[in-house]
């Protein structure tokens, strides 16, 4: 392992490979326990017999206002969607904001009530908050973290070692649109109006998926470092090789236009309403004929398969028939010209 | 060492133009361009429209590339 | 209109088909240009060569070849007061001597990254009370974006606005590459988007004076297949010619506007390349009457310091001599989270793309 | 109820007024429940027939590194305590780190170290995280968001409406050391070397107490808004006054010289390792046995007592004998001339 | 060395008893320092005293009394470019014509607040290229504080450190109050503090000219008492007397240094007062030799256009001649969270303490 | 109007001093009351000392005070 840098970058938090270092390096020495060693999207607990996923995120997202959501919106989809992803049924939330000074009032009320609209559609309550604010300039006007408790469904068990060769590897739909819809406007684009983020919770979907299809070994949410990154934990984790189709991922050509612009790869994109499925080949029309009737996964595929060999990489078969790597996200994104 | 994308031009405004790249659009410059007009295919990089596409020639690879379609094989 | 997935097929397995007919004896092609390396790599297009046909990249990687004296100017200047540093996003990371534009940032430099050079005309026409340093950095198709964004900072009165510059051209690059009696090349892939503003005639003398033939190519998989069968052709009919498979963008007289702002706001300069030494012709400064615009003219700084990475073989990666998995640092103590060399570092670079995209890393067998 | 400022002030953090009126105006209406309309230190909830606790807290405190803790072990004790109140035994914790481009790994590393420790200390895991990274001047450093998960303690029922005129009101020790000694440096003020922040983990004091003590009818951590705020809160949601006895409060003549200097009031100032008490007067004695064997409780004392008057107020008998309103904080305290 | 609780009680039970035995009459006593009536609030006192003995405020909180204009040219100052405010914390939700400091501040005007006007200096050198404009307000007892930082920002040769100065003498505001037909005062309790940079001379007139007996005290509980006492005794006596309750701080001639530094750099002038208009050498401006610190000097500004909060009482509330409950708004539309009147907002403000400490809004009965 | 604490001066280095409250210690400037010695008792406002305290005085008043024990009654 490469020695650490001595200042945190902007990288460790981009979801990849510096971000893996860190929780490597310092969390899991700090806080040892099994239940973070798992590193999946929330732990699972159980307390007095009751089995129990917990997770937390914090949403820094930048414009807070963006097509098709706002911060608030994040908040809730995305730890419904990270308890969703652990087998759980998403129950409560807490909800911690820091505002900064100044922050419009009005802005602050849309964004509660986008989070109070959310989390009606998830079927969630927040139960619990807090609110700090911070003197003009110490925040970028609001972060949030929210966390979350679920019941584990019954039966269900996600988890990476159940990922083995010949499954199938779905995706719920087109990749990408959640970050392009957060970026365009940063760097002067302008999206058509029907491309915007994804972001919407996915726990009803995947409740009815984990009922009809108790067998799926493994549920991620590509959020952070996007499909390529999550492929790539699941393949470390499993000690399994993951071997996609580029012809099979669905990207719309409007984030395809977005990422020629600035040279950005759409499988590191960050996806807030996306699952990626992991299922025996035998079950996979079940899953996408499930997802094929919900409004959120109507363009769900199958983009790959687990293979036995390069145990803990993924591989891409190109358009042209090529090979090659897919590695994780190696720090963020940047626009560039070569 | 240059990224640069193919884009149609669908509004000029002195040396400034809207472009579009798949349904996305973009002001960009037509300084180095400045005989484009709107309809025209055009080379974009760093903000700059640097080069017009010539829409025959394009179709025509395009084409060539079609007619090899016997020999795809599963690779 | 696009092409569908078999059409896709056909045409790669075709050009594949025809690379590997023709492909008798060992064969090394160029790829002049980072872009062509790292479609290259997306596009698993090694995978399908026969193995004698090596593919090496050349110096077209602008970061690679921009030296740390650049660097570490570019992060003096950022160290000083009132100062916004921008920048395109490829060079944030690149180490200089001692440090790197990303690690200023997190040290609170003001450094703003943009994707088109006139971005940087908007930041000092909103921060009149600093000095807004342009990087302009990039070959042939960058530079009369920096030239023109000269002019309209000149039309805008702006004197906030500088420049610090170390565009390059790529021809002096080659004719280098060319007369070293160490570099081995059958045939070069020219990149396509220099020539879009260049036009032919400097290449020209590659496949003229050099007899090696050379293929102005796209950047599509397709394209590149079709630019290497174009050079296999004429490797194997012995036949040394300046072909266009880019025909579509790349015409024989570039883009004569562009050249006209080019040479209105620099003149040719000798420029120091990271692996080549300093080349004659192969600059571009700024005018003197656009002085008031150069960093260095109108903001001198103290001399710096400055020291290439010990050990790094970036320079033999950039003239083709060595392959990156040949240097001993690579994948061991660089790799792009702790890069040694800036061809580690950018996208385009040689190593970075060799590192990211699993050659030598992984074998699919 | 006055009309709201159109922008966020730092006052609608403090913990007062401005907080209370944040929450009601805006978060209870919005994400209207049940568990959240107790307005307690975290909710209480039951998951197929498991009593949880569950909280959340956001910790912004500046300068991060102070005489007797750092922001770390904050995040953990306060979230610790937090739970304990509601009369849980806490067990897991999430953290959600917001870190700023630049922030020295040296530091990051101690605060982790310090949170592993406290976590530790008070028997609880830290089970799930998240970390973000923001660029330069987006963030203050580093935010630290902990949210917690507790099992209820059996035959505990912590609520307002059990608080009864009559009832003793004792608190575990000084007030104020908290805030004085995270603002001292801030304005030149040089603490003797004992005078640290209280900040420690109450979990096991109060699972002593409520074991112990079942009888106890309510707890509270006089943070944010100090002794005075949580006290005027518990009178409205009870229903009943208080009447403190100034002569009983304990406050060290270091926290009474810097109040002197900038013009604080020490009952407002915040603590977080303090815990106030409800009981009946006749187990005051038991409950003070019980602290006094401990050392985070060694200057526990009775402070005052319920009484039927002047519902929903908080009244101080000074020490000349006199009579006022201890009223919540309005906006934060300020150092001032005059 | 410290009273036990019961010598405490002990000497409150002394002083109230004594109080209660001479209150045959209904009396007015201001306190006219607003630490004194927080000091009064506080303790409560008021509890204590007879119904006939009533305490009423008086013009002795600096913030109450500064004007609208004040706060409106201090809120212009924050808005220019490069500007850093420098104020003690009362100043900060003190609400001006249309905004207030800390709406300011939270639209992101810089300002910082301070325990003493010499950390300004700090802030000056730390920030070379910025005004740093110190907000002086106060009477007696700080003027002479921030008189000493002008003289020391002289010493330091600081160029880019002002004052905008709206310190007030107490002294004139009693005469003006003494000389108006409405004021109905038994007795004055005199500002320790302020009486400890003036000394007795300029408050010897209210006893000598206007007959009403005086005495300088203290803020502890028990000082209140014993100076309510000592006018009790007096009133009953038919004496008007300058005394002196305050002894271990209060001296006959005050603070010559302080007096001197004062007079070196300020000299008297005219000033407006809240709720008292323009009172002649009742303020002090600085000397033209200092007019470079001097912020309406050396940084002129547009004319500002300011108004008066409508309805609101704390003229009337500042001179004494009602209590904050008969003010309409006060509890209802005024209140610390959303005050209209400076008096709600100052912690000494009259109206804010009445508010906090629950007069008119609680009885313990 | 004037919140004012009285310190004790513990260090005196030139126009600045250390003084004590209950422990706690400050720098504040003696610009206002030059005389004043390492040992003196002495009034702060706003980061300045800006008078010493009479001892014998303060003691009095105290001793006056404490001799009213007699009359605390339980109020
Ligand atoms: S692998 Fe690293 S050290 Fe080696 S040549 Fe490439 S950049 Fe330089
Ligand atoms: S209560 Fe408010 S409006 Fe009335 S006098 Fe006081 S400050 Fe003015
Ligand atoms: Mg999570
Ligand atoms: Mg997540
Ligand atoms: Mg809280
Ligand atoms: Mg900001
Ligand atoms: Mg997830
Ligand atoms: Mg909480
Ligand atoms: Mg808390
Ligand atoms: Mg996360
Ligand atoms: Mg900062
Ligand atoms: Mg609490």
């Amino acid at each position: 392992m490469h020695k650490m840098p001595e200042q945190i970058l902007l990288g460790h938090g981009s979801g990849g490979r510096l971000s893996q270092d860190l929780i490597k390096n310092i969390m899991l020495p700090a806080f040892q326990n099994q239940a973070l060693a798992e590193m999946h999207d929330g732990a699972r607990l159980t307390i007095n017999g009751t089995k129990l996923a917990f997770t937390t995120d914090s949403y820094v997202v930048k414009p807070r206002f963006f097509p098709g959501g706002n911060i608030g919106k994040l908040a809730v989809c995305g730890t419904v969607n990270d308890l969703a992803v652990c087998g759980a049924q998403p129950l409560y939330l807490s909800a911690g904001f820091i505002l900064e000074e100044g922050l419009s009032m009005a802005e602050f009320r849309q964004i509660v009530a986008s989070m109070a609209e959310m989390a009606a559609a998830a079927g969630v309550e927040i139960v619990t908050g807090d609110t700090k604010v911070v003197e003009k300039g110490a925040v970028d006007g609001i972060y949030i973290n929210t966390a979350g408790v679920g019941a584990m469904l019954p039966g269900v068990q996600i988890a990476a070692n159940r990922v083995k060769p010949g499954q199938d590897i779905i995706v719920s739909g087109f990749l990408g649109d959640h970050a392009i819809a957060v970026m365009s406007e940063r760097h002067g684009l302008t999206l058509p109006a029907q491309i915007v983020s994804d972001c919407a919770p996915l726990n009803k979907l995947i409740q009815k998926l984990l009922t009809e299809v108790p067998e799926i070994a493994m549920l991620r949410d590509p959020t952070r470092g996007g499909l390529a990154t999550t492929l790539n934990e699941i393949a470390v984790d499993a000690g399994v090789g993951v071997m996609l189709d580029e012809n099979l991922i669905p990207v719309r050509p409007e984030v395809q236009a977005v990422c020629a612009l600035l040279g950005f790869d759409s499988l590191y994109l960050a996806n807030e309403g996306k699952v990626i499925v992991f299922v025996e080949k035998e079950l996979s029309e079940k899953v996408l004929t499930i997802m094929h009737q919900t409004e959120t996964a109507g363009a769900a595929c199958v983009v790959g398969t687990v293979t036995e060999k390069m145990s803990g990489q993924v591989v891409l078969k190109t358009k042209i028939g090529g090979l090659r790597l897919l590695d994780m996200l190696s720090g963020e994104q940047l626009p560039r010209i070569c | 060492m240059c990224l640069a994308v193919p884009a149609k031009i669908i509004e000029c405004n002195g040396f400034m133009a809207t472009v579009d790249i798949s349904g996305v659009t973009r002001q960009v410059s037509l300084m180095l361009l400045p005989e484009a007009v709107v309809g025209d295919y055009v080379l974009i990089h760093a903000g700059f429209a640097i080069q017009s596409i010539d829409e025959e020639e394009a179709l025509r690879t395009l084409e060539l590339f079609k007619e090899l379609e016997q020999y795809a094989s599963n690779s | 209109m696009r092409l569908t997935a078999e059409q896709t097929a056909g045409a790669a397995a075709f050009f594949t088909a025809t690379i590997t007919r023709l492909a008798t004896r060992p064969v090394r092609i160029m790829e002049v240009c980072g872009s062509h390396t790292v479609a290259i790599f997306r596009n698993g297009i090694r995978q399908l060569l026969p193995p004698t046909v090596e593919l090496v990249s050349g110096p077209g990687c602008p970061v690679c070849v921009t030296p740390n004296e650049y660097l570490d100017t570019a992060i003096a200047y950022s160290r000083c007061p009132d100062t916004v540093i921008v920048t395109f996003g490829d060079m944030l990371k690149v180490p200089g001597s001692a440090s790197s534009l990303q690690a200023e940032k997190s040290r609170g430099a003001d450094i703003r990254i943009v994707y088109s050079p006139l971005d940087s005309l908007t930041i000092a026409r909103e921060n009149p009370d600093k000095h807004v340093i342009f990087l302009a950095v990039g070959f042939e198709t960058t530079a009369p974006t920096a030239a023109a964004t000269v002019l309209e900072a000149k039309q805008q009165r702006l004197k906030n606005f500088f420049v610090l510059s170390a565009h390059k051209l790529v021809p002096p690059a080659l004719r280098t590459l060319l007369s070293a009696s160490e570099t081995k090349v059958d045939g070069f892939l020219l990149p396509g988007h220099t020539v879009t503003i260049s036009g032919f005639e400097p290449y020209r003398f590659v496949a003229e004076e050099y007899q090696v033939p050379a293929v102005v190519t796209g950047f599509e998989a397709l394209d590149i297949l079709q630019g290497v069968s174009l050079l296999m052709e004429q490797i194997a009919a012995g036949k040394a010619e300046l072909l266009n498979q880019y025909r579509r963008v790349a015409k024989p007289e570039g883009n004569p506007a562009a050249l006209r702002i080019l040479q209105e706001v620099y003149s040719p300069a000798s420029a120091a390349w990271r692996g080549f030494g300093v080349i004659e012709g192969s600059g571009l400064k700024l005018k003197p009457e656009y002085g008031e615009y150069d960093a260095q003219t109108a903001l001198p700084l103290p001399e710096i310091v400055t020291n290439e990475p010990v050990g790094c073989r970036c320079g033999e990666v950039l003239r083709g001599n060595i392959i990156p998995e040949a240097c001993p640092h690579f994948g061991r103590n660089c790799t792009p989270e702790q890069p040694v060399g800036a061809c580690m570092v950018s996208v385009e670079g040689a190593c970075a793309a060799w590192y990211k995209y699993g050659q030598g890393r992984w074998n699919y067998a």
